[in-house]
């Protein structure tokens, strides 16, 4: 079972590292906050495994505050990161 | 058993994840992006979740995994409705085939 | 109460003490000139208190929490702590009978619980015996700094305090990586402890170039200088005097404290590298301050040349010499006082003609005789003319310099006099011109100008006291600083 | 070299990324965040080399400075940042203009 | 075990990598938001790093902040940027124009750090491979520190001072914000019903993960500073959605709050110093309450101040009126 | 209570106090202005009486305060010290009563006078001073407290006269400070000692003295305006009247004066410093002074600058008679810094009544003033005798003793060098005297002010006749037991009979 | 909203605040105290304008099921299209009128539509709510209409006018 969640850890990791791509390319600012988006739910859930794991109940309070504050962050974005302009001009 | 449940629920799981990747990595606009996003991602960390609360060693653990998922959820829901919407007003347009 | 006080309580107060002070100015913005002039005036009570308590049972020891070092924190005072708090004191006392009249309301209300708290984090950091307890302090003292330093909101101001800003926060990173390292090479933040058990090994070098750099950058170092002429020259008047005076001293203390009980045996070429930069540091802030033509850029830059003297300390003392760091701290003692009189008479030039061109001063002199008197004052001190306290500073420098055959510094020691007195006199002679007053001239508020007096006489006064503040000095000296008393 | 020292040079690796960018990029947003990425490689280097200890605990002295200094890392950001709108607000700019020259 | 070590590294090298790689690209981006959005990034992997350095306590803290606050930090003040520049892709523009460096000034600081890794790097290596640091005291003492998490311990009781002084750290950087007068005001934007439902949940659920981290730090990870960032992450979700600030509210009472962490620590050590006799020496028996009631101040403080921080200017009242 | 452990500080004090206090009052309180100025003069005169009684009788009178641990600031009634502060005083009172009558009505007072008191607290102090340091502290500041009356007037030429006496004075005092600080490493000691502290010293250290000797001497030269380092001088004319007779006759070049003294005999001591070969060059330099002061003052037609370049030539026969280190011309060095100062006094006092009441700043317009202001050019023509050199006046003792000194040491050049002063002396004073009191008066003078019936106000000319007078008496009457001649003996005695 | 309604909210609110600290707390019973506190805290910081909508914990419960069923379906349709080379899709806006109140019923519409298959709401205006739908040959109008159904059930709500303008 251990080694099951850390690689799958692994490889949630790998596919985060993959969304990178989409950060970079964007185009659009809310291009990349979606990636953003997708490393907080995929921290969320290798968070998770990592406290099965290591069976630590800590790492799954880690995870709820995570997830939590993932969606304050998009909040903050919707609200006030995302200017009018710049969406414009891009796509 | 459970064990068994348990892999097939976080292999389904971490499917789910690369797909959700893929899409937004090849989805052609915003809007299918967040498609991809939305509904992927939370399925797919909900599967991990149910995976991992048959190993929980108590109901309230389990109930805490399923609290995560619920505020994902409902985050990842209203987000992408709020960024959908950010989009629609600031005049982006959907991509057509 | 007085039974409470009876034994060595007076740090702890002095560390408490303000910072309440600061949050009941914050709580309540109508008696904050009360609450910041009563919470000084006991902050230099217990200085006083203080300094009977270590004259007359030595060095002092006080483990927080009851945990003692390692684990916890100790604070600890000897001559040279006691040396530093008095300059906190008397500056403070100063420069808070200054802003009595010098703010307005609504800026009295933020000047005070920021002035009051960095008094605190200051005193703190005096009486830290833990390197990572004086990272904290050093972060309250930068923040505080931050604060005062925009206070005007002018646009000079606040590009100054974001100068300001970066450079603190760069320098305690350096610092604080520094104590990472030698937290981890020698299991203790506890100097006394570092000391005993640190030697030299790669990661103690890598911690002592990071903990230099870091605090150079904040002491302004040359040349790392390059954010205090605007920072300290843009903000108002008290608070250019106490970030001249005090807080660019509070890291060179840090610096000095490391070097004497940690890193002074481990060390040849840093302190040959620190002491030409000082040498450098003196040469050309003496030739910056020269060619200023605004008066607060002047004494801004004539500080990154009286900091440099201070770092002339560390090729001297890697002899060990008890004299090399007491003339330092009484250059500190000196240039702190004498310097936060200067910014004062800034500050009233200022309000009195609207500007601080030097060429424009008109007739200055003739209209605000004391805070002239009081610039001349200070300027003596500064130049290390008899009888001041900067002379003594000087003196005992120059002493020691000669002592150890170090012409090179002796040279650059004279020169700067020479060059201090050049940028002086230029303001003073022009204070002198028959010049037309060109503009309807403000009254400026006796206290204003009686403060800005009082602290240049202090500094000329420091001249007659060497005996007595050499004792105070050689606190705990006898018994090698920190080590000894655990 | 274990995983613990790799971390801590991660960690000073990453302060010194966060030096140069503090140094070459002119935006003070950008120098903001270059502090951020220092402060995180101080705290990586104080923890991992905390891992150190031979019992199963790792050194919480360590932890206990990271958190407080991960709250004043946050502090510190937000006055800078507020600072920086500031001056933006009265120069219409946000580069300290003659860094540069001064710096020399 | 030998595959699971295998996957663990892996995972680490990847990690190692991905950190330095968005810390690079932070520093590199010519586009502030891309720049904002990587770091942000870099936070959340940050608390993985933490997770594998078992460091539960700073991973929560880490979620808390450097994923969570700081991005909306960061990002409220790229809009309010925005706001203050007319044309913003313009700036951004010259902004990367002037950042266009000779050859010698981009290499030179390039040569500078890889000679500073190098330098680090070899002191790093040259430690000792063991070394307990305060492991054994810290154990030794646990007992008597009056909580079960050697973090919490360690924080509140064996360098509370530390913490006392942290607080006012804290509190200084909101002082110096509100010295600054308001920075320009977040343009009211509309709220709609969905994200209004949102915070509705979130609100309370925040709410409650603070104090159940504020308790569960007494025996596991958590304790003030995590469970005061939710809470503040609780007052920005509120501002962020267009919570009125009420004038009464934030007279007296605000401030009260603000300075609660650092007065009641202040208080407390001075009160025991002169029953104890010494600065923040706890009694045996009374330590664990006093701790938990230093640490509810401390959070409620921590919470209001990074509220406050968010929300940046001093709020309306008729005393600075 | 010892009164004598005090008394040298009160006689600081007594002109240190009322300057603080006149600097603190309104300009138009002229009457208690005069009043604290007056009795502080008095005081200390009389102060100083009582000191020169008591040495005299042998008593010592010393105030001793602890600088650093092992340093202290010393100021001690010795005989040397007793003849400087002895002219000071006096001529301070005098002074004093002269500035009241030249300043009457012009504008800043209270910081002239305050600054005035300063300058002679600090002249007092040099002379009182009973080591290097507390020399030095007093050296500094006679130079800060004499910077504002040169620039009093604040014209453009004021502030760069100021500009140039700083920068001359400040670089002369760091040099004084270096060759303190390092004769102090040397010897662990800074007090003034008759016949010098530094015999017992290691031979290895004499070059190091040698560049110390060079470092002090240059750093006095400044002041004492030896050449090359007299440039500060005539700028400093732009001064008020009475300034420049205190600069030039008192304070400023005497205390550099002094200091050679005090250096060569109480710190290197004579013979020392004659073995260390330092004394020759010296000497050398002295009398290219002399001459060359002479000379410069030959060409100048404004008034006052010739009398400074007068004052360039003349105080360096102090320096000369110091140099040639025998106990003759020891008398003659020592006993012109009275004589010179009482004449060179009535010369600028007599300058400024001119510029003062008819407007005359040049040689060149002084045709028959003797007939307009007879009284004040008889003192002109008393002083200016002396200074060439003519007997009864004080000059000629001088230069009596200088000259016989100097061949009893061997010295035959010097005779040459007195001889050829004497000549430039007459040549640039005899042509004024002859114009003033025998060309005829011009019709009308450049910008002439009435003071009822007499020449000019009484405060004028009260002053220049008492130093006249007392210049004549200090060469009529040598053989009285407080003459400046005999007192000059004292101290020569102590410099070379003493054991 | 009549007394007993009020009442009846606050409770539910309270028993589900308390669930969510059951969970946090492992169960603990040591914790109630503080957990008091924190609801109390979290209560005052929930009080949301009066709403006149309230759900049956009963209802809920059948609720779920459906929900979980359809995001699944959701997930999987959205990952077969990602992962299809072909890439099968066709996206277009689509306008909706909505038969629901306005208020909770709306939001919790709008969220779920961008949790079922092929459909993202992108925009909540005036009782139409726009959708982004990624196949239009899908049967996404369908679903739609049942989705609302199923929400005016869960609310007790009538589903207001006849027939959704697609």
């Amino acid at each position: 079972m251990q080694l099951l969640y850390i690689t799958l850890a692994l490889f949630l990791l790998v596919n985060l590292a993959a969304g990178m791509w989409r950060v970079l390319r964007g185009p659009g600012v809310a291009d990349r906050m979606l990636a953003a988006q997708l490393f907080g739910t995929t921290a969320v859930a290798i968070l998770l495994l990592l406290a099965e794991a290591a069976g630590s109940n800590a790492l799954r309070d880690a995870a709820l505050v995570f997830a939590l504050l993932a969606a304050v962050t998009a909040v903050a974005f919707v609200k006030r990161a995302w200017s009018m302009q710049e969406e414009r001009d891009v796509d | 058993m459970i064990d068994f449940f348990s892999i097939l629920l976080l292999l389904a799981g971490a499917l789910f994840f690369l797909a959700g990747t893929v899409g937004l990595l090849r989805f052609p606009d915003l809007y299918t992006r967040l498609h991809a996003l939305t509904k992927a991602d939370n399925v797919g960390l909900g599967l991990m979740i149910a995976g991992l609360a048959l190993q929980a060693e108590s109901l309230s653990a389990a109930g805490k995994l399923v609290l995560i998922w619920g505020l994902v959820l409902l985050a990842g829901a209203s987000v992408a409705y709020l960024i959908a919407r950010g989009a629609l007003l600031r005049g982006v347009l959907p991509w057509k085939r | 109460m007085g039974g409470l006080l009876s034994d060595a309580h007076w740090g702890v107060l002095l560390i408490l003490l303000p910072l309440f002070g600061g949050l009941c100015s914050f709580l309540w913005p109508g008696a904050v000139k009360f609450i910041g002039l009563a919470t000084v005036s006991a902050v230099a009570l217990s200085v006083v208190g203080l300094g009977d308590q270590l004259l007359t049972t030595g060095v002092y020891h006080h483990a927080v929490g009851g945990w003692g070092a390692p684990l916890g924190i100790d604070l600890y005072a000897d001559g040279l702590s006691l040396f530093m708090l008095m300059v906190n004191a008397l500056v403070g006392l100063g420069v808070s009978i200054y802003a009595l009249d010098y703010f307005d309301q609504g800026e009295a209300r933020r000047f005070w619980p920021l002035w009051l708290l960095l008094l605190g984090g200051l005193n703190a950091l005096f009486l830290s015996a833990d390197i990572f307890n004086l990272y904290v302090t050093l972060e309250i003292v930068g923040l505080a700094g931050v604060g005062l330093a925009s206070l005007s909101r002018s646009g000079a101001a606040l590009d100054g305090a974001m100068r300001y800003l970066m450079a603190t926060l760069l320098g305690s990173l350096c610092y604080l990586l520094g104590v990472a390292l030698l937290y981890h090479s020698a299991g203790t933040v506890d100097i006394p402890l570092l000391a005993e058990r640190l030697e030299s090994t790669p990661p103690v070098w890598a911690a002592l170039g990071l903990i230099c750099a870091g605090l150079a950058l904040k002491t302004a170092l040359f040349p790392l200088h390059f954010w205090l002429p605007k920072a300290h020259a843009s903000a108002s008047a008290p608070v250019s005097a106490l970030l001249s005076a005090l807080v660019v001293k509070a890291s060179f203390y840090i610096l000095l404290r490391l070097w004497l009980e940690i890193f002074s045996v481990r060390t040849e070429g840093v302190d040959d590298l620190l002491g030409a930069l000082g040498m450098a540091a003196i040469i050309w802030g003496s030739l910056q301050a020269l060619q200023q033509t605004r008066l607060k850029l002047m004494i801004a830059y004539s500080t990154v040349s009286q900091m440099g003297y201070l770092f002339l300390v560390f090729p001297l003392a890697a002899a060990g010499a008890f004299s090399a760091w007491s003339a330092v701290a009484y250059l500190i003692l000196s240039h702190a006082l004498a310097k936060s009189s200067m910014f004062l008479v800034a500050g009233n030039l200022m309000h009195f003609g609207g500007h601080d061109r030097i060429a424009d001063l008109d007739r200055a002199v003739q209209r605000l005789p004391i805070t002239v008197g009081a610039f001349a004052l200070a300027g003596v001190s500064i130049m290390g003319l008899p009888p001041s306290g900067g002379f003594i500073g000087k003196w005992l420098l120059l002493n020691e310099a000669l002592n150890q055959g170090r012409w090179d510094l002796v040279i650059v020691m004279m020169i700067g006099g020479v060059l201090a007195a050049a940028y002086i006199f230029k303001v003073l002679g022009f204070a002198f011109t028959q010049a037309p007053v060109t503009h309807e001239p403000k009254g400026v508020p006796a206290i204003m100008e009686w403060s800005a007096l009082l602290l240049a006489v202090a500094a000329i006064v420091l001249g007659f006291l060497a005996s007595p503040l050499m004792l105070i000095l050689g606190i705990g000296e006898t018994v090698q600083l920190m080590g000894a008393g655990q | 070299m274990n995983i613990p020292m790799i971390y801590a040079l991660l960690g000073i690796t990453l302060f010194s990324v966060g030096l140069y960018g503090l140094i070459v990029r002119e935006h003070l947003l950008r120098k903001i965040l270059a502090l951020n990425i220092m402060g995180s490689g101080i705290f990586l280097v104080l923890v991992a080399l905390g891992k150190r200890s031979v019992g199963d605990l790792p050194d919480p002295v360590p932890h206990a400075m990271v958190i407080t200094g991960i709250v004043v890392a946050v502090s510190a950001t937000a006055l800078a940042l507020t600072l920086m709108l500031k001056l933006v607000e009265v120069s219409g700019s946000a580069v300290l203009h003659d860094a540069p020259k001064e710096r020399s | 075990m030998e595959a699971i070590d295998i996957a663990l590294g892996l995972f680490d090298l990847l990690l190692v990598f991905l950190l330095l790689w968005l810390a690079w690209l932070v520093m590199s981006s010519e586009d502030l938001f891309k720049a904002i959005v990587l770091f942000v990034a870099f936070g959340l992997l940050m608390a993985l790093v933490w997770v594998r350095l078992e460091a539960p306590d700073i991973a929560l803290a880490e979620a808390a902040i450097g994923a969570g606050l700081t991005g909306a930090l960061l990002m409220a003040a790229l809009d309010r940027l925005n706001a203050v520049k007319p044309m913003p892709a313009a700036a951004v523009v010259t902004s990367a124009k002037r950042e266009q460096p000779s050859l010698p000034s981009k290499v030179l600081p390039l040569v500078a750090l890889v000679l500073i890794v190098l330098g680090l790097g070899y002191a790093l290596l040259s430690l000792p491979d063991v070394a307990d640091g305060l492991v054994p005291n810290v154990k030794e003492q646990m007992a008597q520190s009056g909580v079960k998490n050697p973090v919490t311990a360690v924080l509140l009781n064996f360098r509370g001072y530390d913490t006392l002084l942290e607080m006012v750290v804290l509190l200084l950087a909101l002082l110096s914000v509100w010295s600054l007068g308001g920075v320009r005001k977040l343009s009211p934007r509309n709220t709609n019903p969905v994200l209004a439902s949102l915070c509705r949940v979130l609100v309370p659920v925040l709410i409650l993960v603070s104090c159940y981290l504020l308790w569960v730090g007494a025996d596991a990870p958590g304790g003030a500073f995590q469970a005061g960032s939710v809470l503040g992450a609780a007052g920005v979700l509120l501002l962020l959605s267009g919570w009125h600030v009420e004038q009464k509210i934030l007279l007296w009472p605000l401030r009260f709050i603000l300075v609660l962490g650092s007065g009641v620590f202040i208080i407390i050590a001075a009160v025991l110093f002169f029953t104890q006799g010494g600065l923040l020496t706890y009694p045996v028996a009374q330590a664990g309450w006093l701790i938990l009631l230093l640490e509810s101040a401390a959070t409620l403080s921590i919470g209001a101040t990074l509220a406050a921080l968010f929300f940046g200017g001093i709020p309306k009242s008729r005393v600075d009126q | 209570m010892n009164w004598h452990t005090w008394i040298p500080l009160f006689v600081v004090v007594s002109s240190l106090l009322p300057g603080l206090i006149i600097f603190g009052l309104p300009e138009e309180r002229v009457g208690l202005r005069t009043i604290l100025n007056l009795t502080g003069a008095v005081i200390k005169l009389l102060l100083v009486s009582w000191m020169i009684w008591g040495v005299y009788q042998g008593d010592h009178f010393e105030t001793r305060v602890a600088l650093l641990p092992d340093l202290d600031l010393v100021l001690r009634a010795g005989p040397l010290a007793l003849f400087f502060v002895a002219l000071s005083t006096i001529l301070w009172l005098v002074t004093t009563i002269y500035a009241i009558g030249y300043l009457e009505g012009s504008p800043n007072r209270s910081r002239f006078f305050g600054f005035f008191s300063l300058c002679v607290t600090a002249t007092v102090g040099v002379a009182l001073a009973g080591n290097l340091i507390t020399f030095l502290l007093f050296y500094e500041l006679l130079t800060l407290a004499t910077y504002p009356l040169i620039v009093h007037r604040g014209t453009d030429t004021a502030r760069r006269a100021g500009q140039t006496y700083l920068r001359y004075t400040i670089f002369g005092g760091a040099l004084i400070l270096l060759g303190t600080v390092w004769l102090y490493q040397l010897t662990g000691t800074l007090e003034f000692t008759p016949r010098g502290f530094l015999t017992h010293i290691d031979p290895q250290h004499y070059p190091a003295l040698k560049i110390i000797f060079v470092l002090l001497i240059a750093g006095l030269g400044v002041k004492a305006a030896l050449f090359p380092l007299h440039g500060w001088l005539p700028q400093a004319m732009v001064a008020p009247a009475p300034v420049s007779a205190l600069l030039h006759a008192v304070a400023v070049v005497k205390a550099g004066a002094f200091g050679i003294v005090r250096v060569v005999y109480d710190v290197f001591g004579v013979e020392f410093s004659a073995d260390l070969g330092v004394t020759t060059p010296l000497a050398w330099i002295a009398a290219f002074t002399i001459i060359y002061g002479s000379l410069r003052a030959l060409f100048q037609d404004d008034l006052k600058r010739r009398l400074a370049f007068s004052t360039v030539s003349q105080v360096s026969y102090i320096a000369l008679g110091v140099a040639i280190a025998g106990p003759i011309a020891t008398i003659g060095g020592v006993v012109h810094l009275v004589h010179q100062g009482l004449m060179k006094i009535t010369l600028f006092f007599c300058a400024g009544n001119l510029a003062e009441t008819l407007g005359i700043h040049k040689v060149s317009e002084m045709n028959g003033v003797g007939r307009r202001m007879p009284w004040t050019m008889a003192a002109f023509t008393v002083g200016a005798l002396g200074m060439i050199g003519a007997p009864p006046v004080a000059g000629f003792i001088s230069k009596w003793y200088l000259g016989v000194g100097a061949l009893e040491a061997g010295q035959d050049w010097v005779l040459l060098v007195l001889m050829g002063s004497s000549l430039l002396n007459c040549a640039y004073f005899l042509p004024i005297l002859y114009s003033a009191w025998f060309k005829p008066t011009p019709k009308s003078w450049p910008e002439e002010h009435h003071f009822g019936r007499q020449e000019t106000a009484w405060a004028l000319l009260l002053p220049p006749l008492i130093t006249a007078l007392m210049a004549l008496a200090a060469g009529l009457m040598t053989g009285l037991p407080f003459s400046p001649l005999e007192w000059a003996k004292i101290i020569a005695e102590r410099e070379f009979y003493q054991p | 909203m009549n007394r007993t309604t009020r009442v009846y909210s606050i409770l539910l609110k309270v028993v589900l605040l308390a669930l969510v600290w059951w969970v946090l707390s492992d169960g603990n019973p040591h914790s109630w105290w503080i957990g008091g506190m924190a609801i109390v805290l979290a209560l005052l910081a929930a009080k949301s304008p009066t709403s006149q909508f309230s759900i049956s914990l009963l209802k809920l419960t059948l609720f779920i099921p459906f929900f979980l069923k359809h995001s699944i379906l959701g997930g999987v349709d959205v990952a077969r299209r990602a992962l299809r080379p072909a890439m099968p899709i066709d996206p277009i806006m689509v306008d909706c009128v909505l038969r629901l109140p306005p208020g909770p019923p709306q939001v919790l519409l709008t969220n779920m539509v961008s949790l079922l298959p092929g459909t993202l709401s992108a925009s909540l205006e005036n009782n139409v709510l726009t959708m982004h739908v990624l196949d239009k040959q899908g049967s996404y109008a369908n679903d739609f209409l049942v989705l609302e159904e199923k929400i005016a059930e869960l609310f007790s709500v009538p589903v207001l006018s006849p027939g959704a303008g697609v």
